[in-house]
């Protein structure tokens, strides 16, 4: 892979990490990041409707006419949350429940719809795949990420491993205060990493 | 009474933002000044509520009988999506006074989660029309108040020199945990 | 290429076969998902039966409901081979969790004994009241009420003056929780042919 | 002779100066701290000792290594947070908890806005209730009062009065004003908080505006509800106001300057608000004490009320 | 088949019936707007998150086109390339006609300028300005105390710890005029850049008697005039005891320069004179 | 006791020359009299190079509205007519006589009788006050014949006077009242006269106990003169302060006393009145008190206008060792000085030598929102949020939080613990905003 591909999947990773550098999709990432486990099913869910959408924005592009492209995104991304969100309901019901309504509200994170904008609306359908895959990806590693940290802070354990006695865990990373306390001090470290790099 | 309940509920206890996390973004992204927080605020509300009643009837009358719930986003967002349009179309108008005060901030609220989300949590809560209306609304007031007052601490917080690597977007994740957490002791007021 | 123009036409054209394209997929997607939604739905529901009752052969899928006049209970029978009663399944609830609905699936042997439960629904505080997905099988202090028969036990909590301990720091889901199981025990009761069940007063 | 010096005027102070103001609020604390160490014993001053040098430790490493900013350590209001989150804890908690409310009272609270005077939400309080969200069980259990209690952690634990006053018992008024009853380790005794409001007053390093206010509040709401009910509010308004931590939310962390409104009258209405969230909490929620949640909310809405409620301005009486 | 054709039936329903619902209001309810404000926006992301801080992607270009300077504003989701577009459509780029860049006109470093005082107030040019007339006894010369700094976004003027005078890098410097105007003493002047960014001026603002001012500082203009007689392009005018140098006029011979008795006048930027004593500036300055 | 009715502090009094009795300054060799030192348009000067002068001839006659005579207060010959650096280190343009002698203009009374009766009319009043140069002693050097003018449709009440002396340090308004006692009621009940009203009240803080006993003795020889003792709070002496103390009355914001019916004039203002208009003598000298914790000598100074600082704290034993700070004016309002070859001007209450130890500011700290500065201030603002506006340039906000009714008194700074430079700030915002209000007009 020639070297400007590889760019587009490491900005969406890095450059333009959906979660640190962007801050959007905020919803979900701080909703469904309880567990390590979670956070990487909503991420990867996101990562395939941004994959379809791009690249069938991609396909679409000069089709639509411009007043009512946003209309039409939102219907084709509306299109691919719902098949996440039926895929998902009959081969992982357990899943499904936990992530709950944060599901179909993929339609209306922002990153979807911006990536759409922003890329899938000017580039070729290959580059709009690596873009939402590099993006899918940086969302799915923050969320994931984020999920292992809230995980293991609040129950000991992450990903199966148990690290310290659950009644060492710090019960409120794993509520609602939790989730936001650790993706500040997350986005500070990132900032801060950046920085110095 | 209940719908006392769902008001203190909505606004309290289980806070749109605060304890649902529904609407990060708009809290995180119009929440400087507290002008500008009041105005999303309201138009949030006036949206929300508009919103809940077209799907709810949509949800009932269509959707159901039919037996296509699995339509069920995609109709919803096409439908939140051109009512905030027309809205917005309409207001500038008719009323060029209050769509400077709301109007601006309408194309954000298509995308802000908490419509759709309120939309669909009033179905999947299996309340009536009249209890799905309180709900928007109460919901909206919850809204208003986490971003008025985290709107308040942030034009506080602008004024003082926070440490470099928090500023921005850490900073206000940390208050907007504080907050979530002093809204914690609400808990077990109403079931 | 380039860009369609704007005009009524396009825009209404475009529109509408972007939705007619997208209703087709969902469609489809959908008649392919059905059944497998519709298989883990019930799965789940079996399971959940399958789980807490005795050893038997077969149950009704069709619940008899019971309107304890709060909420409808449902009590799923079960059979052995010889088509004897050998216990039966309730699915029973209660609103005053911490946070709300707790449901609950409890399984009962023909004496009226807990053979196990499951929770189906809970909201409560992870680490809280959320054990309760276990806590009242393990059997650490008082607090299993596996083998427990309602109609012997006090199935309330120490401090309401029962011989259950409440999940630690977390009395109000204990006591909703305690609460559904000894409703499920009331239906379960209007419904065996255990006829010692009467006697027991509930609630 | 160096040069001269020029400077805007004023050209004299008056040489009041933070440091000054801490060390008044913790010789204020004192009272309440020897009944506290009196009646909890050696649990009580191992929590509180932790308590405070932890604070301190993490000031001074925050500022040095992270932050690289002056030094503040000094000021003492690192001391007076930690005492005061120690005050608020019961004093059979372990060690490691102490520390994480420190760390979380320092580091999140107070460091990660830039220190003394940025933070807005009280941080020995986020301190508590972080620990009290975390760890319920260990936050809810209070020894009994034992005078000079040698034992630390399995120390016998009894209920609270608010505890108790959900179950429809009153403890003796007596004991609630001396401190002999259960609870954290620096809220027990009302006689003792009540010297120290006295000399706060005395010093002026707080107004009477935010503590009466509190108190107020909570004795004509809790009133209200007993009078109209006394049978499911059983307990009186005076032991609502003697009871559980509000005594000393009211006088010593409501009024912490920095989280507090700015003019009386934006005072009066935090203390009522303060009041009225209290009642409601302890009343209708599942925490049987509200203070802390209360001052916290309100803390949240002390920038509005900044913002909306002004000084009465020079010459807006009368034309 | 049957489910399929009705969900295809609603779909299409709903989604015309919005789209002709939205064309006939938008036509009925039409309202004049700027239509660079529609051009902006398709130009920008359509995210409408929210995170330029204004309502909405909309809200952002009106305040782009609204706006005089681009400088603040700035999409996230887009960057730099997005903000260039929008620059690019509002045809909003800085700078034409002659290029420009700041100088600081004041040549008062401590060692010739001794402090008569001490300054103890807030550390703002503004403030101490106010105050009075500064740490030396030249009342018109640079306080150093760095509101020029600060009101610098591109980090291009900085204070020279040695000179403790502000210095402009000409790499950065953006000629934007944030600097002029925050001196309160009227110090910082935007000057042509010059041939080869060659620059001659003279490097004081201080209109005292020439006695006066040169007990304040050695390096005071003490208004002489032997620079003007000097010039034979009449470029040098001395109002109020201080020479000023034409920009326009100026060949940049450097003639001035060498005459001046305290050094006042400065060149910048050129190669170094053959033989004659090298003059103070010229060791102040890097050797192109 | 009566005192105003928002904020104030009370900081140490340090009145050490209180009760020394005023010596007369020697004459200086050369004095510099600055044509504008007073609040105004500078006068215009009538005499050139090489006149020669004497004490009490007019140098510049006022040019405007608001502007005031300057009279010379030496004998002698005009040197140069050119810039001075005046206190602020900026220059201005003065005259300068060299001093010969001293003679006096023949139209001075001398004598030490007291005159009571004046039976002049009040604008002939006036008119004799103007051409004196009077302007307001108190500090403000606001030109006194404007103030006794009320504008159209205004009526005086009351007229209020101004011996609070407020300011540490400061003693000059004592020492005059003590010395002067009888002239300043004459002074006041000629000041009654010219705004036509018939009742003064001279209000007097609690800490000079004797001046008040002495005036009231003396009061009641004159009608409708009331003198009032008010409760030591700094900073009574402004005169909105003054007015809300004494008639219970507050001007609004952005008006003038004469809102409320009042006329507020300073005691020395009073007694330079009295000289004025029955001993027909210019404003050309005044009392001012050299003070410190380390001087010598403290004392109260009749000094001639245009002498330089120098050569009156020379009398006083010379500037201290230990100085670190000199400041002409109280330690809350005045302003520190970078040399003592200033000359005095009309407004001049006093020299001040501040000890290096307490010179410098201590080292300023985070807000820490102590509320404290809101609490003291006597216009009731919020000193912290001007200052954080201030240094985030938020005009309009600053504005809307009345920041022009600030009347810089320094009370925040005074008692921020957090040692914040509240008061700069705050007076550069009330510059930049006063500067924004002009310019939409
Ligand atoms: C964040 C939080 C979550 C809680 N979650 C539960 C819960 O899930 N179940 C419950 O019964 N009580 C819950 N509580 C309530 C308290 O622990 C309450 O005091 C307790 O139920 C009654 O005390 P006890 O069980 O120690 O007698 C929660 C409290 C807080 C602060
Ligand atoms: C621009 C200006 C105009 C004034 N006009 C009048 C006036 O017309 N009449 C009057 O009695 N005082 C007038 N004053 C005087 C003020 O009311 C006040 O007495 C003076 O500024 C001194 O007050 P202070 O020493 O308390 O600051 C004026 C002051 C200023 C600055
Ligand atoms: C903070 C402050 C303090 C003042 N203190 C005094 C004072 O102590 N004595 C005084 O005569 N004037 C004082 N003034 C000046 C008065 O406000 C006012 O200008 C004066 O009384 C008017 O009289 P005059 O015009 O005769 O000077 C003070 C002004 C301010 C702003
Ligand atoms: C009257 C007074 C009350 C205080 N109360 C508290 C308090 O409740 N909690 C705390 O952490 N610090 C308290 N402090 C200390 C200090 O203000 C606190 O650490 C700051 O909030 C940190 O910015 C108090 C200080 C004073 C003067
Ligand atoms: S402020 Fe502007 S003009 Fe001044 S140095 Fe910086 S870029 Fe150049
Ligand atoms: S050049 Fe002007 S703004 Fe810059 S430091 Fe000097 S005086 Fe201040
Ligand atoms: S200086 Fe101004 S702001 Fe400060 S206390 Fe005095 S009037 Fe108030
Ligand atoms: S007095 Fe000082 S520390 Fe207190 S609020 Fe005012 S500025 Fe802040
Ligand atoms: S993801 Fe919820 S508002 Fe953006």
């Amino acid at each position: 892979m020639n070297n400007s591909k590889l760019k587009i999947i490491l900005n969406g990773l890095v450059t333009e990490n959906p979660t640190f550098v962007l801050i959007l999709g905020m919803c979900p990432t701080l909703a469904t990041t309880s567990s390590a486990i979670n956070g990487m099913s909503m991420g990867l869910a996101t990562l395939f409707v941004l994959v379809g959408s791009n690249m069938a924005i991609a396909l679409l592009k000069n089709v639509i006419p411009d007043k009512v492209r946003i209309p039409a995104y939102v219907v084709v991304i509306a299109t691919f949350v719902s098949i996440v969100e039926m895929t998902m309901q009959a081969y992982l019901p357990a899943l499904y429940e936990s992530l709950g309504i944060f599901i179909p509200l993929i339609v209306v994170n922002c990153i979807v719809l911006g990536r759409a904008e922003a890329f899938a609306a000017k580039n070729t359908v290959f580059d709009s795949f690596l873009d939402g895959l590099g993006i899918g990806l940086g969302f799915t590693f923050a969320l994931t990420l984020l999920g292992a940290i809230r995980e293991l802070l609040g129950t000991g354990k992450t990903l199966g491993m148990i690290v310290f006695p659950e009644h060492y865990g710090m019960l409120i990373f794993v509520l609602a205060p939790g989730a936001f306390i650790a993706l500040g001090y997350l986005i500070a470290a990132f900032n801060r990493l950046k920085k110095t790099n | 009474m209940t719908y006392i309940l769902i008001f203190i509920s909505a606004v309290f206890v289980n806070n749109i933002v605060l304890s649902q996390f529904l609407g990060i973004c708009p809290f995180l992204g119009v929440s400087k000044r507290i002008e500008t927080a009041l105005g999303m605020s309201g138009a949030v509300a006036f949206v929300m509520t508009i919103a809940t009643i077209f799907t709810y009837i949509i949800q009932k009358s269509v959707l159901d009988p039919f037996h296509i719930g699995y339509l069920q986003t995609i109709t919803y967002i096409l439908i939140i999506a051109a009512l905030v349009q027309l809205v917005e179309i309409i207001l500038k108008k008719i009323s060029p006074a209050l769509y400077q005060a709301l109007g601006v901030f309408l194309p954000l609220i298509t995308t802000n989660c908490t419509i759709l989300g309120v939309a669909l949590l009033v179905i999947k809560k299996d309340f009536n029309l009249l209890e799905s209306v309180v709900f928007a609304i109460s919901t909206a007031v919850g809204f208003g108040l986490a971003l008025i007052l985290f709107a308040g601490i942030r034009e506080q917080l602008s004024m003082v020199k926070v440490p470099k690597a928090m500023e921005g977007t850490p900073i206000s994740l940390l208050t907007a945990g504080l907050l979530a957490m002093a809204f914690m002791g609400f808990a077990g007021i109403v079931k | 290429m380039k860009k369609l123009e704007s005009n009524f036409k396009n825009m209404v054209l475009v529109l509408s076969s972007i939705t007619l394209f997208a209703a087709l997929a969902l469609g489809s997607v959908y008649t392919l998902t059905k059944d497998p939604i519709a298989v883990s739905k019930m799965a789940k529901q079996q399971n959940a039966i399958k789980d807490v009752l005795p050893p038997f052969d077969h149950f009704d899928l069709k619940a008899i409901e019971v309107n304890d006049g709060v909420e409808i209970l449902k009590v799923y029978k079960a059979y052995d081979k010889r088509n004897v009663f050998v216990g039966a399944a309730v699915e029973s609830s209660s609103n005053n969790g911490f946070s709300g609905k707790i449901s609950l699936m409890v399984g009962f042997d023909k004496a009226g004994a807990i053979v196990n439960y499951s929770v189906l629904e809970q909201k409560e505080t992870p680490g809280l009241g959320a054990k309760m997905l276990n806590w009242f099988k393990t059997n650490n202090k008082n607090q299993s009420i596996l083998g427990k028969n309602p109609a012997t036990a006090n199935l309330s909590v120490s401090k309401d003056g029962g011989e259950i301990d409440a999940i630690t720091a977390a009395t109000i889901s204990s006591r909703a929780f305690l609460f559904a199981v000894r409703n499920a025990y009331a239906a379960y009761c209007q419904n065996s042919d255990n006829q010692r069940c009467d006697s027991i007063k509930v609630k | 002779m160096d040069k001269l010096i020029i400077s805007p005027a004023p050209h004299v102070h008056s040489g009041d100066s933070v440091s000054k103001n801490m060390r008044g609020v913790l010789i204020a604390l004192i009272p309440a701290y020897l009944v506290g160490l009196y009646f909890f014993g050696l649990g009580a001053l191992i929590v509180s000792l932790v308590s405070v040098l932890s604070c301190v430790l993490f000031e001074y490493l925050i500022q040095r290594y992270i932050l690289k900013g002056e030094k503040t350590i000094n000021d003492g209001s690192a001391v007076l947070t930690g005492l005061l989150l120690a005050f608020n804890l019961p004093s059979n908690i372990p060690v490691w908890m102490v520390i994480i409310g420190a760390m979380v009272a320092i580091g999140i609270a107070k460091m990660s806005f830039g220190g003394l005077g940025n933070n807005p939400l009280n941080p020995a309080l986020v301190g508590r209730v972080f620990l009290l969200i975390s760890f319920p069980v260990a936050m809810t259990s209070w020894p009994s009062p034992i005078p000079l209690n040698p034992n630390y952690l399995d120390a016998v634990t009894s209920a609270t009065p608010l505890a108790l006053m959900k179950f429809g018992h009153l403890p003796n008024i007596m004991d609630l004003f001396i401190g002999n009853t259960g609870g954290s380790l620096g809220e027990v005794s009302a006689i003792a908080l009540l010297i120290g409001f006295v000399y706060l007053l005395l010093k002026r390093i707080i107004t009477w505006h935010i503590p009466i206010s509190i108190l107020l509040t909570v004795f004509v709401f809790t009133g209200i509800l007993h009078f109209a009910s006394p049978e499911t509010y059983f307990a009186t308004p005076v032991y609502h106001l003697l009871s559980g931590g509000l005594l000393l939310g009211a006088i010593f962390m409501a009024t912490d300057y920095a989280t507090s409104p700015m003019t009386t009258r934006g005072m009066l209405v935090y203390g009522v608000g303060i009041g009225i969230i209290t009642v409601v909490i302890r009343v209708f929620g599942a925490y049987p004490e509200g203070v802390s949640f209360a001052i916290l909310i309100m803390n949240a809405f002390t920038p509005l009320i900044n913002t909306y409620i002004k000084p009465k301005r020079f010459g807006e009486a009368r034309k | 088949m049957n489910l399929i054709l009705i969900s295809l039936i609603t779909l299409v329903i709903v989604g015309t019936l919005s789209a002709v619902i939205l064309f006939f209001a938008s036509k009925k309810f039409e309202v004049y707007e700027d239509p660079r404000i529609d051009e902006v926006e398709l130009a920008l992301p359509a995210a409408n998150c929210g995170g330029c801080g204004f309502p909405g992607c909309r809200g952002f270009a009106n305040a782009c086109v609204k706006a005089d300077l681009l400088d603040n504003l700035l999409c996230p989701v887009g960057g730099t390339p997005t903000m260039e577009k929008v620059a690019a459509i509002l045809g909003k780029t800085a700078g034409q006609g002659d290029a420009t860049v700041a100088v600081v006109r004041c040549g008062g470093s401590c060692d010739l300028r001794p402090r008569t005082n001490q300054y103890d107030g807030v550390s703002s040019c503004a403030i101490a300005h106010n105050l009075y007339g500064g740490e030396t006894a030249c009342s018109w010369g640079c306080l150093g105390l760095g509101d020029c700094i600060v009101s610098c976004k591109f980090d291009a003027i900085y204070i020279n710890p040695e000179t403790l005078l502000p210095e402009v890098d000409e790499e950065k410097c953006t000629s934007c005029g944030a600097c002029v105007k925050a001196c309160p003493k009227a110090i910082i002047e935007l000057r042509k850049k010059g041939t080869k960014s060659r620059r001659i001026y003279v490097n004081c603002v201080n209109q005292d008697k020439g006695a006066v001012n040169k007990k304040a500082c050695e390096a005071a203009c003490i208004g002489c005039s032997k620079c003007v007689k000097e010039c034979a392009f009449d470029a040098i005018t001395v109002t109020n005891n201080l020479a000023y140098i034409d920009p326009n006029k100026c060949t940049l011979c450097r003639k001035c320069v060498a005459v001046c008795p305290t050094s006042a006048i400065v060149e910048l930027n050129f190669p170094p004179r053959k033989a004659k004593v090298p003059t103070k500036e010229a060791e102040l300055e890097p050797a192109n | 006791m009566r005192t105003f009715k928002i904020g104030g502090v009370h900081p140490k009094e340090y009145k050490f020359s209180a009760g020394i009795g005023t010596k007369i300054s020697l004459l200086p060799k050369q004095a510099i009299i600055p044509l504008g030192h007073y609040l105004g348009a500078p006068s215009k000067a009538v005499v050139t190079k090489g006149d020669l002068v004497k004490v009490g001839q007019l140098l510049g006659q006022a040019s405007g509205f608001v502007s005031a005579n300057v009279h010379s207060s030496v004998s002698g010959k005009v040197a140069k007519i050119d810039d001075a650096i005046d206190a602020s280190g900026y220059k201005r343009p003065a005259i300068f006589i060299d001093v010969e002698g001293d003679e006096w203009m023949e139209s001075i009374d001398r004598s030490s009788t007291i005159k009571r009766e004046c039976t002049m009319t009040p604008e002939e009043i006036i008119k004799k006050i103007s051409d004196a140069g009077i302007v307001g002693l108190g500090g403000a050097t606001f030109p006194t014949h404007v103030k006794l003018s009320p504008p159209p449709g205004k009526k005086a009440e009351v007229l209020i006077i101004n011996a609070i002396e407020c300011e540490p340090y400061l003693t000059c308004d004592h020492q005059l009242m003590l010395e002067k006692g009888e002239e300043i009621l004459v002074g006041v009940s000629i000041l009654m006269k010219a705004i036509n009203v018939n009742r003064a009240i001279i209000g007097i803080e609690n800490n000079k106990k004797d001046a008040i006993a002495h005036l009231e003795r003396l009061a009641k020889t004159f009608t409708g003169i009331e003198v009032m003792a008010l409760k030591v709070q700094y900073p009574q002496g402004g005169e909105k302060q003054l007015i809300d103390a004494t008639i219970g009355r507050q001007v609004p914001s952005g008006a003038i006393p004469i809102e409320v019916g009042a006329v507020v004039q300073n005691v020395a203002t009073t007694f330079a009145v009295y000289e004025a208009v029955q001993k027909n003598k210019p404003l050309f000298e005044r009392i001012i008190t050299i003070t410190g914790k380390s001087m010598a000598q403290q004392g109260n100074f009749w000094v001639r206008i245009g002498t330089a600082l120098a050569t009156v704290v020379e009398q006083a034993g010379g500037m201290p060792e230990d100085t670190g700070k000199i400041v002409a004016g109280g330690p809350m309002m005045g302003r520190s000085l970078s040399s003592l070859d200033v000359s005095v001007a009309k407004g001049t209450a006093g020299v001040l030598f501040i000890p290096t130890i307490e010179s410098a500011r201590k080292k300023m700290k985070n807000c820490l929102r102590c509320a404290k500065c809101v609490s003291v201030c006597p216009m009731g603002l919020e000193p912290y949020l001007l200052m954080g506006q201030s240094e985030n340039a938020m005009w309009t906000e600053m504005e809307r939080n009345r920041i022009m009714d600030c009347i810089e008194c320094g009370c925040c700074a005074f008692t921020c613990p957090s040692n914040r430079p509240l008061l700069d700030h705050v007076r550069y915002g009330k510059t930049t905003v006063g500067g924004i209000i002009r310019s939409r007009r």
